[in-house]
């Protein structure tokens, strides 16, 4: 399947839930769709085209919204992504399609704050039991101490 | 009596059977490193002979430890009797001559005895420790005990049924009167088992089971530090020494061999040891080539492939006596 | 008996800490759980924070053993945002030091695996065999095990010269050993013993939890990024992807071992055909890169590794974001610990499942119990929980 | 100094057992320490013996940079060892943090948190780094200097 | 076929093969591998140095300090910062920092491990 075909056929099933779809490169595919379809197109994706191999799910700050990008496929590289508002950020959990989410979404939520609905035991993963709640350190506005200069040997 | 004394602490005795026992610690991290093509110990003394001393100095004056939640009364009592009741095993072992410094007929029956009452020990260290893992992992040890006691003693047994004698010097006697050593002939068989069901007993690979590799000394060891894992280590030691010393005084002659008249004492020592020290290479050798077995394989190996040759090998001796 | 079981994070040679959780009760795990945080740095973060230069570095520091693979994702990522391809050279060496500390990955791997076996004398000796390896990388590299190689644009250094014969022994000699360990782990009943129909992971289950690498493969998936998704002239280096189907911990040495002579068979192909030309391109050490976004993936000794990068166009990534493969496995030991329906999971087969799939976190062996009964917590090792659990079952009998 | 004191330290120093703990390194330095118990290097030629649990260890070794999360298993750790204990940090990240400035959840340095006797820098130490090292260490406390 | 032991040979030949172990800290210093390009402690020359701060901006470690001294600005490494990765040596203009063989960065003190 070429990079455009798959392109053609996940628009033409979703029509203008895709709000951009793009190829990236050699074997990279990205769209980008609205947050209510997204379950569905991970799904279509996933059991209908055949890339059942998730290999990655990210979360990105972009500025106004968060936005979460799902890696699937062994060879041809697929990025799903939605984007939600950064006020109350949730989007569906894809574990019960794609169960390596897991981890990777407990992963986002502790980092970004993003909630998965559904997700069966959403609990911290990375950070700290004595992490404070509500701060999310991949979030832009988030910045640990920014060590200056040296000065005798120690970051001051 | 001062003589019989003298005996009991230094020559033969406590002191000697120590010593020697840490030099037979020495030869087994020495041989298995060699095995794994290292060096192994080689700066404390000449050629790192005084490593096991060091190392047991080093704990004996290492901070006291009791943790809060073990039991005094065990954690205290265990670690002094773990080595004395090898020690006094090691009395029965035919050092300068062909009886141990004690001798009596069954006496090859108490040693047997006697390391079963360590193991309990160690069982008790274990449960005094009072750490749930560390009480299990004296559980294991225990039941490793089903597993190689009853081929150990019938590998036993079976030579004092050729010998017909229950006493340690009966047996060498035995040998010494045939002029041959009971390792040739069937007792071979015997030896295999003496051999796997030691290494068994000593808690060393391919049954580490209930003893972690050396590396982690955890289990029923995990909770002690300083002096009493110095006398836990101390009883290892002696325990490689006794049982070593078994081997080679039944199945390999003990320290009987040719003599130079005037020299005896002497030179039954030094057979004795030399014997002891093939039979501790032996063990060593088993212990770099395989690697650990479950506690549940390992129960199963020995009933299935332990048992019946040891069953077959009392029989044949029965039938050719 | 209802308490929970963590373990980690602690272990004295080899060790990153990780705790499971088990909630087990009696013999029975009821759930796991899984906490890396113990080696959480927060490396994405700071990642942000630095030149892409200097990001490099860092990269290759989010794991000792694939350092290699690291930095040639990363160095792959960036040279995708910037639109530039390393010469054909550099993407040889670059095979060839990937490839070396493949071969130190797995061999790590073996001996780490046997001596979780309790097989010490193994242990040493795939060490020792190891340890020419090591040379290997530092004569070419100039470091054992941080190699520095990859830079943004290709290599950092030509091979040295004489570097190629002494390549060349080097494989020789452990293709030979590898050959030879082969035999004696494939005739040895104790090993045997504690691996065949042990951790058993099925292909579809594999599929299903993300897993990766070697660990894949030993489930009888063929997938390879090296083979699927060519990213450093794969495409033109023949070699073969080893599959095995048994899928229990016997058939994840089986591929290790097999992969290793594969990798020496690879260097050697790479070091017939090795281009002429410039290792390197002129690349300055601070630039900025155009804005958009790039994924490289890589095939690292533990199985893929991904890197996603954003760029808005400045001197430092905005978002840099890094999947590891170990993360992607673990998630298999989570699933595979917890009993659901028919599928049981015991204490006892907890050091088979993860010992099969990755020595490391089964060495970061320090357990915690909380005893909700008498409301104790004790450290304790695996090895312990070990006993514990063989006994258990024994004692059943 | 009295002969017995003399023994001690001498035996002190021929059997330094080490207790590795991992505060969020990166495994390479790791795996360095790992490789010097193997034939190569072999460190029992010193004594050393690596133990796993601290209440057996004399010097304790930390690879990597302080993690938030790993610092007070670190100073349990640390208690838990009889005394007399030393403390060895190998590699960069464990002397100062090295590369993991600015990640949000590391510690300055190893001796921000429980007390150093030598530092070894080096990302990784090579392992005769690490020898020598001990070497060095013990001779301290041969001497009684450390 | 299943052979239990079948290291024996190989355990027996390593009994009396030459050891694998360098004997290292006192003795066979020569046999340490350290090819030509090892990255060891930086060395640096000052009278080289023209101040113009690259290698500071460079380093991925933070190692480097600037300080006036009665040249301008000059650098001051602290190795117990440094990761050894050559950065620095390989974008100074003039090569006034290099890396040398020296592996054994041991001290006792921090303090001691500064190269200016
Ligand atoms: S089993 Fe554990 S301690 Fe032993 S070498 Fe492996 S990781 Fe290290
Ligand atoms: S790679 Fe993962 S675990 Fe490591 S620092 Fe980054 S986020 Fe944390
Ligand atoms: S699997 Fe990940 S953590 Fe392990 S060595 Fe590779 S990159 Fe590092
Ligand atoms: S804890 Fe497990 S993996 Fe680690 S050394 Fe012990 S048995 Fe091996
Ligand atoms: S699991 Fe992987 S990353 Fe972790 S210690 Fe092991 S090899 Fe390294
Ligand atoms: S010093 Fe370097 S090699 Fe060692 S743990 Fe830190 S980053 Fe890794
Ligand atoms: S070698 Fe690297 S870490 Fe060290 S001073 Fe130079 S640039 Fe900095
Ligand atoms: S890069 Fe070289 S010339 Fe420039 S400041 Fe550094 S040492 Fe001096």
């Amino acid at each position: 399947m070429s990079e455009e075909g798959l392109l053609r056929k996940i628009t033409e099933r979703f029509g203008d839930k895709i709000i951009e779809a793009k190829v990236l490169g050699k074997r990279r595919v990205s769209i980008l769709v609205s947050p209510d379809a997204y379950k569905d197109v991970v799904r279509y994706a996933a059991q209908d085209l055949g890339l059942e191999f998730l290999s990655c799910l990210s979360g990105v700050d972009r500025g106004d919204s968060l936005e979460v990008v799902v890696h699937l496929g062994y060879s041809m590289h697929v990025l799903i992504k939605t984007r939600v508002s950064k006020d109350d950020p949730a989007v569906d959990s894809i574990t019960d399609i794609l169960p390596a989410a897991s981890l990777y979404e407990r992963e986002i939520h502790d980092l970004l704050g993003i909630a998965f609905k559904g997700h069966p035991n959403l609990k911290r993963i990375f950070l700290p039991e004595d992490w404070p709640e509500g701060v999310y350190p991949l979030r832009k506005d988030y910045s640990p101490e920014h060590p200056k200069p040296l000065r005798g040997g120690e970051a001051v | 009596m001062i003589e019989k004394i003298l005996a009991t602490v230094f020559f033969p005795g406590a002191i000697f059977i120590l010593a020697v026992s840490l030099f037979y610690e020495w030869v087994d991290r020495k041989l298995y490193a060699r095995f794994q093509n290292r060096v192994g110990p080689h700066l404390a003394g000449p050629f790192g002979l005084f490593q096991p001393i060091a190392d047991l100095i080093k704990l004996l004056s290492k901070e006291d430890i009791v943790p809060m939640a073990t039991d005094r009364f065990l954690f205290t009592l265990t670690p002094i009797l773990a080595p004395a009741l090898i020690l006094f095993a090691c009395m029965f072992l035919p050092v300068a001559g062909p009886s141990g410094i004690i001798s009596f007929e069954g006496d090859l029956i108490a040693v047997i005895a006697l390391l079963s009452i360590y193991t309990i020990t160690v069982y008790l260290a274990g449960e005094g420790s009072n750490n749930r893992f560390a009480s299990v992992g004296a559980v294991r040890a225990a039941v490793q005990l089903l597993g190689y006691e009853i081929p150990l003693t019938l590998s036993l047994l079976s030579v004092a049924l050729a010998a017909g004698s229950l006493s340690i010097r009966g047996i060498v006697e035995a040998q010494a009167e045939r002029g041959l050593w009971f390792i040739a002939g069937i007792q071979a068989i015997g030896f295999a088992i003496f051999i796997i069901a030691s290494q068994a007993e000593m808690e060393r690979i391919p049954f580490d089971i209930p003893e972690a590799e050396q590396e982690i000394v955890a289990g029923w060891e995990v909770e002690y530090s300083g002096k009493r894992l110095a006398l836990f280590r101390l009883s290892k030691d002696l325990e490689l020494f006794l049982l070593s010393g078994l081997g080679a005084a039944v199945f390999l002659g003990g320290p009987i061999g040719p003599v130079i008249p005037g020299l005896e004492p002497m030179l039954y020592t030094i057979y004795f040891i030399l014997k002891s020290i093939i039979v501790l290479a032996i063990f060593t050798l088993v212990r770099a080539l395989f690697a650990r077995l479950r506690i549940d394989q390992m129960v199963s190996f020995s009933w299935r492939y332990l048992m019946p040759p040891a069953m077959i090998l009392i029989i044949l001796t029965e039938v050719i006596m | 008996m209802n308490f929970e079981v963590p373990i980690g994070p602690q272990h004295p040679i080899h060790v990153e800490p990780l705790m499971l959780r088990l909630k087990v009760e009696g013999e029975l795990i009821v759930d796991a759980d899984v906490d890396v945080s113990y080696i959480h740095r927060g490396i994405e973060k700071a990642l942000e924070l630095r030149p892409y230069i200097q990001g490099l570095y860092l990269v290759e520091r989010i794991c000792g053993i694939c350092n290699a693979a690291q930095s040639l994702c990363y160095c792959l990522n960036v040279e995708q945002l910037l639109g530039k391809e390393a010469p054909p050279r550099a993407r040889y060496l670059r095979i060839v030091v990937e490839e070396l500390s493949r071969i130190h990955s797995h061999l790590l791997w073996l001996g780490h695996y046997l001596h979780t076996l309790g097989f010490e004398t193994l242990f040493m000796y795939f060490w020792r065999d190891r340890e020419r390896v090591m040379d290997m990388l530092e004569l070419i590299t100039g470091n054992r095990v941080t190699t520095a190689y990859n830079t943004i644009g290709g290599v950092r250094r030509d091979l040295p010269p004489g570097a190629e014969q002494k390549l060349r022994r080097t494989l020789d000699y452990i293709e030979e050993r590898v050959r030879y360990y082969e035999k004696v782990i494939d005739s040895e009943p104790t090993i045997l013993a504690r691996t065949q129909r042990v951790g058993i992971l099925k292909p579809g289950d594999a599929v299903r939890m993300g897993v990766t690498g070697p660990h894949l493969r030993a489930s009888g998936i063929k997938h390879d990024v090296r083979l699927d998704d060519p990213y450093s002239g794969h495409d033109e280096i023949p070699f073969n992807v080893i599959t095995w189907d048994t899928c229990d911990c016997y058939a994840r040495v089986k591929v290790r071992l097999r992969e290793t002579s594969e990798c020496v068979n690879m260097i050697r192909y790479a070091l017939d055909h090795m281009p002429s030309g410039d290792y390197r391109l002129k690349i300055p050490p601070f630039f900025k890169a155009p804005p958009g976004e790039s994924l490289s993936r890589v095939e690292a000794p533990r199985g893929e590794l991904v890197h996603y990068s954003i760029s808005d166009g400045g001197d430092r990534p905005y978002r840099y974001r890094v999947r590891t493969p170990t993360l992607a496995n673990l998630l298999s030991v989570v699933e595979m610990l917890r009993s659901r329906g028919d599928y049981e999971v015991y204490i006892a087969d907890v050091p088979a499942i993860l010992g099969g799939i990755d020595p490391c976190i089964c060495c970061s062996a320090r357990i915690l119990i909380t005893d909700e009964a008498k409301k104790r917590r004790m450290i304790t090792t695996l090895d312990d929980i070990i006993r514990f659990s063989r006994g258990r079952r024994v004692e059943r009998r | 100094m009295g002969l017995v004191e003399k023994l001690v330290r001498k035996c002190r120093a021929r059997s330094p057992w080490i207790l590795l703990f991992d505060t969020g390194a990166c495994n390479a330095c790791d795996i360095e320490i790992a490789a010097c118990l193997t034939p190569r290097y072999d460190v029992e030629r010193f004594g050393v013996l690596a133990k796993g649990s601290p209440r057996h260890a004399d010097i304790l070794v930390i690879t990597g940079p302080v993690t938030r999360q790993v610092r007070d298993r670190l100073i349990r750790i640390y208690e838990q060892m009889p005394e007399p204990k030393y403390v060895v940090a190998a590699g960069t990240c464990a002397t100062s943090g090295g590369v993991y400035w600015g990640c949000y959840n590391t510690y300055p340095s190893l001796d921000s948190v429980i007390p150093v006797h030598a530092y070894v820098s080096g990302c990784p130490v090579k392992p005769e780094a690490i020898l020598r090292a001990i070497s060095v260490l013990v001779e301290k406390i041969e001497k009684g200097e450390a | 076929m299943k052979v239990p032991g079948r290291l024996v040979a190989e355990a027996l030949k390593s009994l009396f093969r030459r050891r694998a172990t360098i004997l290292y800290p006192y003795r066979e210093l020569d046999k340490v591998h350290l090819p030509e390009g090892f990255r060891g402690r930086i060395e640096f020359d000052r009278s080289k140095c023209i101040g113009c701060q690259l290698c500071f901006r460079v380093c991925p470690a933070k190692a480097i300090e600037i300080v006036d001294d009665e040249k301008g600005k000059r650098p001051i490494f602290y190795i117990y910062r440094c990761i050894y990765c050559a950065q620095c040596a390989e974008v100074c203009p003039t090569k006034a920092i290099s890396m040398s063989k020296i592996f054994e960065n041991i001290a006792l003190r921090k303090e001691d491990m500064v190269v200016r």
